[in-house]
């Protein structure tokens, strides 16, 4: 049967955040715009945002965006890219108000403006008291914009492909991406999307671990994809582990709930951030504030009848600010805690949360890849949101800084698109060797007889980066991991699958999904190992400090034959003056 | 009943029938209960004083109003074929219109004899 | 723990039929849990499910003749055997997966975004914490679609009756203080179908697993319409 | 999909929970689909009274029948369940007992209630 094809303008993977807000730029031209996504697009996982989104409006206490750059300078532990992020500080504050106008149901201010609440890791002035930065949606934030965002694609008449999983982007001789290929989960059928510019926005990778406040659906296909397409993934061994999961299961607690009020305590009942961090205490930076904890529970000063987590007090807040501003938090206690945070503290413990790294990408969303001495635009291919790696976030991402990523960028990426399309009228002949290739990886699952099953690969990858790539990192224990991790790729093509019906087979997408899994896991471990220095996320006793005089640069790994390269961080800002390093103390 | 307002004049007519007919049969009731008529004497006087039987007869159109309106819903939910659903509505409104009939005729006669 | 699940394969099942599986059940597991224990002992076994929190509205099945999101449903409150079976009322794709178009269609039909016709200000739209206050209630909804599938009106009329969801939603925007078109909105919802097939049962209010309710949304669309009719 | 027409569905309302709020629901659905179907012989019953005494004793005679006492019984509980049904559903459209705890107790109240008063009027105008 012929493969059956569509070409549009633009094709966009991933209906998140970062998907939707490009979509919506290109939707409300004349531009002929698809968005594929595996689940349908209010499923995705930008839903789960809770704190909100981070906007110097100063409507709560003084601010401004150049305040908001440094603290996302400082954030990123000065890996992030300075000009990257002056213009997403500068943007922030427009994005929001659009995602007002779209119709957020943001909270409100008895004046009648948006409610901002304080955040970790935000200062006024440089480094000053305690900045309120972050607008929230109570604390369903991500729920509200992503809902918002898909009813704007609604109106606009974008054209969804709900339920399909893209297999492979493909590409020319030239290095230039056509489209890709994608499957339409319902009939298993494969479908050709072509178009002159595709955007990956498919998110993060958190199911890499196997404690993680990550989705089912966050595995790592756009890093996947893109690193089969010869593209590098950059600085992919800064993996954010959120200090405040609900013990042994990983789901969120925000940190709005520290915003509100709430503090950690270890056994003894101390508030030990204080130790840590003397002036920022819980609301410290997210990696600090995880590292703490970790030391906490290491030093046997851990809660719970194997003293394996600390303890998240929020009961001193009272039950108005809990079920005004926490409502969700006091939900997800009760269920998977059994806890009313009204009462009771919460069990916390650091959960895999989120990944600082990704593809490169410059601040339009056009992804970068090294040529000669230089870089070059990758032609024809975009990336936003968790998946791309701008550097905003460097080492370390702020809280509410995520949710600015996907939308600021997302919609760079969509008007860079739509310039784009200005200058490139026409589709650029169709590779069929691409196609074929793409279509392997797909056909390579109908392969029968005994094998591994796609469960216990994936389980044992899952336990194998928890155990090696995890908070901290020696080299002992990153380059045994390494090891074994490469042992399981080589496994790989022993994986069969016992189902190989069409319709709405899970389990073939599971295989897929771990092939995915796979690539984005060892990308994240095998740059941990090369980088030997502590700098934000990337914490290594056996190299505890930062070393700006040799590491002061952007990893990129290569899956062919698993090679590292590196960049410079972009230190000159875009208008204003260098923040130069210096020590990260909160 | 124009098209455009078959939804909500239907739920308000619903409605207001239900209150004037739920009245009715509460005072119905209680002068079932605590006064009910010995003979037909009385039955007939009861029946045929100038009050009650304009309020009977409005307690019927009511009825059968609330009736029309209840029992159309039942036939748009569950009778799908169209044909056999406009059906049943004629037939249901015909008998509907004759019940009313009957009924008013042996209240108005009363009212004459 | 002896569980029930309803399995069917358009390519070689004729009919949906009730499997049994036996699975051991730790304190504290949810539902979830169960079936991904399920899909571990029969990889064929399919079923939608994503952010295992209750937020994504994925994962609503029908437990025990109830409509539940399976994530947020502790094993430990139903009774044994466990029979899961996929939404009613909704054309069944495979196993526990059903064809959600139509709810989907009719969330779209109520055009579920704020309409403005004044031109935008710079900043943010002006509205009192009190006039948000309106919204809450409303705009948590996840689109599970347990409401609306449980909805005996929407069981018989699912092409013409918008469902709980969709009018949850119609509210929503008829009640933010930034949306313009509250006349459109009522006029679109005239008709013996659209709002009117709502006969108060509440089955969505009993269901919803954000503690949402439709039935009251829906109570103050109509009389809204009264009051604009008079 | 070219095949959804074929697509089975689960529709089994045995293996499908009602809520007590969906079964006071359905009982005045057919409480009311009841007493629609029993008008003509109300009526007749109405007309016959007040034909004259003899109408009048006839039909007073055929309700204290047993099967006239059943029918009374019948009626007195459909119309017992449909007004406080009735009367709940009013007060849902004010926004009084909307609420879901509220509304089911309500449900078990009415449903409850219905046969109970439908015996003790049946027996009253009897």
């Amino acid at each position: 049967m012929a493969l059956k094809k569509r070409r549009f303008d633009a094709l966009i993977i991933g209906a998140g955040g970062a998907g939707l807000n490009a979509a919506i730029q290109l939707a409300n031209t004349d531009a002929r715009v698809a968005v594929v996504s595996k689940v349908f697009p209010t499923r995705s996982h930008t839903v789960a945002a809770q704190g909100g989104v981070n906007a110097a409006l100063a409507n709560v206490l003084p601010d401004n965006w150049h305040w908001h750059m440094f603290d996302t300078v400082k954030g990123s532990d000065y890996l992030g890219d300075q000009d990257a992020i002056e213009f997403m500080c500068r943007e922030a504050i427009p994005t929001v108000y659009e995602l007002e106008h779209n119709g957020v149901p943001f909270s409100r201010l008895d004046d009648g403006k948006i409610y901002q609440r304080a955040f970790g890791g935000q200062s006024q002035n440089f480094g000053g008291a305690q900045a309120a930065r972050t607008c929230a949606a109570a604390d369903r934030t991500g729920h509200a914009i992503l809902h918002a965002l898909y009813q704007q694609n609604v109106r606009a008449r974008t054209h969804f492909f709900d339920e399909y999983f893209a297999i492979d982007l493909i590409r020319d001789d030239e290095g230039a991406i056509l489209g890709a290929l994608i499957m339409e989960i319902e009939t298993g059928e494969p479908l050709l999307i072509e178009a002159k510019a595709t955007v990956l926005a498919t998110g993060g990778c958190g199911q890499v671990y196997r404690t993680t406040s990550n989705a089912h659906i966050n595995t790592g296909d756009g890093t996947a994809m893109a690193l089969r397409a010869g593209i590098p993934l950059m600085d992919m061994e800064f993996f954010q582990f959120h200090p405040t999961g609900i013990a042994g299961k990983g789901m969120l607690i925000t940190e709005g709930v520290r915003g509100e009020g709430g503090y950690l305590v270890n056994k003894d009942g101390e508030r030990f951030m204080e130790r840590y961090a003397p002036n920022a205490k819980d609301l410290a930076s997210r990696d600090v504030v995880s590292r703490a904890i970790v030391t906490e529970v290491k030093e046997g000063r851990g809660v719970g009848p194997n003293a394996d987590h600390v303890l998240l007090k929020v009961d001193h807040l009272g039950e108005e600010i809990v079920s005004k501003r926490l409502p969700g938090i006091r939900e997800s206690g009760r269920i998977f805690a059994g806890v009313d945070a009204v009462h009771e503290p919460l069990p916390v413990f650091p959960t895999a949360h989120y990944v600082m790294g990704g593809i490169p990408t410059d601040p339009y969303g056009r992804v970068i890849v090294p040529q000669g001495n230089g870089e070059e635009v990758v032609p024809g291919l975009y990336a936003a949101g968790e998946c791309a790696c701008v550097s905003v976030h460097g080492a370390n991402r702020l809280g509410g800084n995520s949710l600015l990523d996907i939308l600021v960028f997302g919609r760079a990426a969509g008007l860079d698109v739509i310039e784009n399309l200005k200058e490139n009228r026409n589709h650029r002949p169709l590779n069929e060797s691409s196609v074929e290739t793409a279509m392997a990886r797909l056909t390579r699952w109908d392969q029968k007889g005994e094998g591994i099953s796609v469960r216990a690969l994936r389980d044992e990858f899952r336990k194998t980066m928890e155990d090696h790539a995890g908070v901290f990192r020696t080299e002992e224990i990153m380059a045994e991991g390494v090891e074994k991790l490469k042992a399981l790729r080589d496994k790989l093509p022993d994986v069969r699958l016992s189902d190989h019906s069409k319709v709405f087979n899970t389990a073939r997408v599971e295989a897929l999904e771990l092939e995915n899994l796979v690539d984005t896991g060892i990308a994240i471990a095998y740059s941990a190992l090369k980088r030997q220095e502590s700098r934000g996320a990337h914490s290594r006793p056996d190299f505890p400090a930062r070393d700006d005089a040799n590491w002061m640069k952007h990893s990129l790994y290569f899956k062919q034959d698993d090679r590292m390269d590196y960049k410079p961080v972009r230190t000159k800002p875009l208008t204003v003056e260098t923040f130069p390093p210096k020590e990260r103390v909160y | 009943m124009s098209r455009k307002a078959s939804g909500l004049k239907a739920w308000a007519i619903q409605r207001l029938t239900a209150i004037y007919v739920g009245l009715f049969a509460l005072y119905l009731l209680l002068v079932l209960l605590f006064a009910a008529p010995a003979d037909y004497a009385d039955w007939k006087a009861w029946v045929g004083g100038p009050v009650v039987s304009v309020a009977m007869l409005l307690f019927v159109v009511s009825v059968l109003m609330h009736a029309w309106i209840g029992v159309r819903d039942v036939l748009i939910d569950y009778v799908h074929p169209i044909a056999i659903r406009a059906a049943l509505l004629g037939v249901i409104a015909l008998a509907l219109v004759a019940m009313g009939l009957w009924a008013a005729q042996a209240l108005i006669l009363v009212r004459l004899t | 723990m002896k569980f029930l699940v309803s399995r069917y394969n358009p390519d070689s099942d004729a009919a949906p039929y009730m499997q049994e599986f036996e699975v051991e059940v730790p304190r504290g597991m949810m539902l979830r849990d169960a079936l991904l224990d399920i899909k571990r002992q029969d990889e064929s076994f399919s079923f939608r499910h994503s952010c295992g929190e209750g937020v994504c509205g994925s994962d609503g099945v029908n437990v025990n003749g109830t409509n539940k999101l399976a994530c947020i449903t502790p094993v430990s409150e139903l009774k044994e055997p466990i029979e899961v079976r996929p939404f009613p009322g909704r054309p069944i794709i495979r196993d526990l997966v059903v064809d959600m178009t139509q709810f989907y269609q009719q969330y779209k039909a109520v055009k579920p975004w704020v309409v403005r016709n004044d031109p935008m200000p710079e900043q943010e739209i002006l509205q009192s914490p009190q006039e948000r206050d309106k919204l809450d209630g409303l705009y948590e909804c996840i689109l599970c679609g347990c409401c609306s599938t449980s909805c005996p009106s929407f069981w018989w009329n699912p092409e013409k009756f918008h469902g709980p969801q969709a009018l949850l939603t119609a509210w929503r925007f008829l009640a933010d203080t930034r949306d313009q078109a509250t006349d459109e909105r009522l006029d679109a919802l005239e008709g013996p179908y659209k709002l009117f097939r709502c006969h108060t049962i509440m089955n969505c209010v009993e269901v919803c697993p954000k503690g949402l309710n439709p039935t009251k949304a829906i109570g103050h669309i109509k009389a809204l319409m009264l009051k604009n009719s008079v | 999909m070219t095949t959804s027409t074929r697509r089975p569905v689960h529709l089994n309302l045995f293996k499908i929970k009602l809520p007590i709020a969906g079964i006071m629901s359905i009982i005045h659905r057919a409480t009311g689909m009841f007493m629609f179907i029993a008008l003509p012989y109300l009526i007749y019953l109405l007309d016959l009274s007040l034909s004259g005494p003899t109408g009048f004793a006839e039909a007073v005679d055929s309700v204290h029948g047993f099967v006239g006492t059943v029918f009374v019984f019948l009626i007195m509980w459909s119309l017992s369940h449909h007004l406080l049904a009735g009367i709940r559903y009013l007060l849902i459209d004010i926004d009084l007992g909307v609420e879901k705890e509220m509304a089911r107790q309500t449900a078990l109240a009415v449903v409850v209630a219905g046969p109970v008063l439908g015996l003790l009027l049946t027996g009253g105008v009897l």
